[in-house]
């Protein structure tokens, strides 16, 4: 009865990160403050759903459950190891394209 | 225009939705689909006959073999068309290029590369791991062999194409292609030989040391890798052709 | 010595994936990790010239860095979440880039390093060239953070022990 | 159980919705591509979430994790070409504008 709780919140948590990159992506204010809602709230909440599915596996813990539970989190681990790499490819791209930094002051002037 | 366009597709999505209310139900075992009585023979008769578990497999590779013999044909035909327009051999030739103005030189980029590095046996084994179990879950050569091309493709990202191309050459790639038809015919025509019809597999019985059913089986894993090479030699040379212009000089 | 552990570490991977133990699979997943260890043994492994102990200590090591790094993130997120949830003006918002030195000898502890950095709290790595990383950081909080060095050194513990 | 993970799937999905506006709206073409990359990690999450409602997760794994690897190598050919295709730009900012405070 437990696990079926903790796969629970785990996934919760993960939605709540979700939630929390999609308001970043949509309200910050230039590329680079966007990039980091996009890289990190992604790849917690991808993390903590995977593992709170794998976990789900465990409820029934034949070697084939095992099995899909390894799995998932095999996914996990591969989205921890690209995602930072594709962030980085990305903000790199942008700050080679020229793009301009948002800046409080700028702003202050304009409004 | 651009309204006109919105409203043709707003409607066309409109229509077709309609349209779906006089689909069958998902799985409906009444649908013309599933009534027909060559779909029973498979459904019963799959398990028995090839001792393949996954259905869709057996289809798509052994009773319908010459449909997927000329799949991978047609994928071995676009490569060698893609290589026929775009490659460019040596300086002779002056036609201009099409893309202006030339790339920034690429620098090594040392997140990228270590990433790269260590996925790439990863996704690799994981290729041949589709490749493989395509009796049990969905896979097989075609995607199989994407799978590996884009980890040929991964290294030619993150160096660039000459390191790619001095680990799987241009000439063996085409190599490779060649080879994948040729084991998917040399089946079918083995089966001639060996005096039934063109890829009748359970007669390799005879050759093999194992029962028809069994001969099937092994077959389509055999078939299986012979596309999985086509699929993999083309996706990389396809890769190789467009980044670089057709010079295999510098790719993306 | 390098091909064998590459080796027995795909075979182990296969079985993950695989998940059937009869002959038949069990066979072809050792013809398939033969045959990608042929192909590509020189990847995966970056620097290949410690001894056996010291890759033993490593890998006995990163577990332990890797639950630190995801407590790590989830602060992170928790501070992402907080700036994207404030509302009106965003006010915690305060960008800037920052230029930081590494004392990391090895590449791929700068590799880790660069990723790890990526991944924790409001800071991106935009650039890595030798020594020195350009770091993007969403707020001044971050900043302090990212100058106080607690990361660095551990992964100089845990990757770099006994190469001072 | 069964409904919580419907529940999910469709949260995941509905979170997707935004990320178009930003392709749609994105100043640059990266903000584009970053939306697009942001859609396939949902998708991976998505794909496993469903292969637990159909209880073939075995199956559904292996698409995800085709997927990610998938979407892995388009941002980074994505990434690596819009880096590349602009030299005049590149060498102007090639000096970041402020370091430290």
């Amino acid at each position: 009865m437990i696990i079926p709780i903790i796969s629970a919140v785990l996934i919760a948590l993960g939605l709540l990160f979700f939630i929390g990159g999609a308001v970043g992506i949509l309200r910050f204010p230039d590329f680079y403050t966007r990039m980091h809602a996009a890289g990190k709230g992604d790849t917690m909440s991808m993390f903590t759903i995977l593992l709170g599915l794998a976990v789900y596996q465990l409820q029934d813990p034949t070697p084939a459950h095992i099995l899909v539970a390894l799995k998932i989190l095999l996914i996990a681990l591969f989205i921890m190891m690209t995602s930072p790499t594709s962030t980085h490819a990305l903000i790199k791209a942008g700050f080679m394209e020229g793009i301009k930094m948002w800046r409080r002051k700028d702003r202050k002037e304009k409004s | 225009m651009k309204a006109l366009g919105f409203i043709a597709v707003l409607g066309t999505g409109l229509l077709l939705l309609a349209a779906s209310r006089d689909f069958p139900n998902w799985g409906d075992p009444d649908s013309p689909a599933s009534s027909y009585r060559l779909s029973r023979h498979f459904i019963t008769e799959t398990i028995n006959e090839t001792a393949v578990p996954n259905m869709v497999t057996a289809v798509l590779a052994d009773y319908r073999g010459y449909d997927t013999l000329f799949e991978a044909v047609v994928i071995f035909t676009a490569g060698i068309a893609v290589i026929g327009i775009l490659r460019r051999y040596g300086s002779r030739n002056s036609i201009p290029s099409a893309r202006e103005t030339p790339l920034t030189p690429k620098k090594p980029d040392l997140i990228v590369e270590s990433t790269v590095r260590l996925l790439i046996p990863i996704i690799q084994i994981f290729a041949l791991y589709v490749i493989a179990h395509g009796h049990h879950s969905p896979g097989g050569g075609f995607q199989g062999g994407v799978i590996f091309g884009a980890s040929f493709i991964l290294l030619a990202l993150a160096r660039d194409l000459k390191a790619a191309q001095n680990w799987v050459a241009e000439k063996r790639t085409l190599i490779l292609a060649c080879c994948g038809i040729l084991i998917y015919a040399g089946i079918g025509v083995l089966c001639q030989f060996l005096g039934d019809n063109f890829l009748d597999y359970q007669i390799l019985h005879r050759i093999l040391p194992t029962d028809p059913v069994m001969a099937r089986y092994h077959s389509i894993l055999v078939v299986e890798i012979g596309v999985a090479f086509t699929v993999t030699a083309i996706m990389f040379s396809i890769y190789s052709n467009l980044s670089s212009n057709g010079k295999m000089k510098e790719g993306i | 010595m390098y091909r064998i552990a590459i080796f027995l570490l795909l075979f182990g991977i296969w079985i993950i994936f695989s998940g059937q133990f009869d002959a038949f699979h069990l066979a072809m997943g050792l013809i398939s990790a033969l045959f990608i260890t042929l192909i590509s043994s020189s990847f995966l492994f970056l620097d290949r010239d410690r001894s056996a102990g010291q890759c033993l200590g490593e890998i006995i090591r990163i577990p332990g860095y890797l639950i630190w790094i995801i407590y790590k993130i989830f602060q992170a997120n928790i501070h992402i979440l907080k700036l994207a949830l404030t509302p009106g003006d965003l006010k915690g918002v305060e960008s800037s880039l920052v230029k930081i030195r590494t004392n990391l000898k090895t590449d791929f502890g700068r590799y880790v390093l660069a990723n790890s950095i990526t991944l924790t709290p409001g800071t991106i790595t935009v650039q890595i060239e030798g020594d020195e990383l350009l770091v993007h950081s969403i707020s001044d909080e971050t900043e302090a953070g990212l100058r106080d060095g607690t990361m660095e050194r551990r992964i100089a513990e845990v990757f770099e022990r006994g190469k001072e | 159980m069964e409904n919580f993970f419907l529940f999910t799937g469709v949260a995941i999905f509905a979170l997707m919705l935004p990320m178009l506006y930003r392709i749609l709206a994105g100043p640059t073409a990266i903000d584009r591509i970053v939306a697009v990359n942001v859609i396939g990690t949902k998708t991976t999450v998505l794909l496993v979430i469903i292969g637990v409602i159909y209880g073939r997760v075995e199956m559904f794994v292996d698409f995800a994790l085709t997927y990610a690897l998938l979407n892995f190598i388009g941002s980074l050919a994505a990434a690596y070409f819009l880096g590349r295709v602009n030299p005049e730009k590149h060498v102007a900012s090639a000096t970041p504008g402020e370091q430290s405070r």
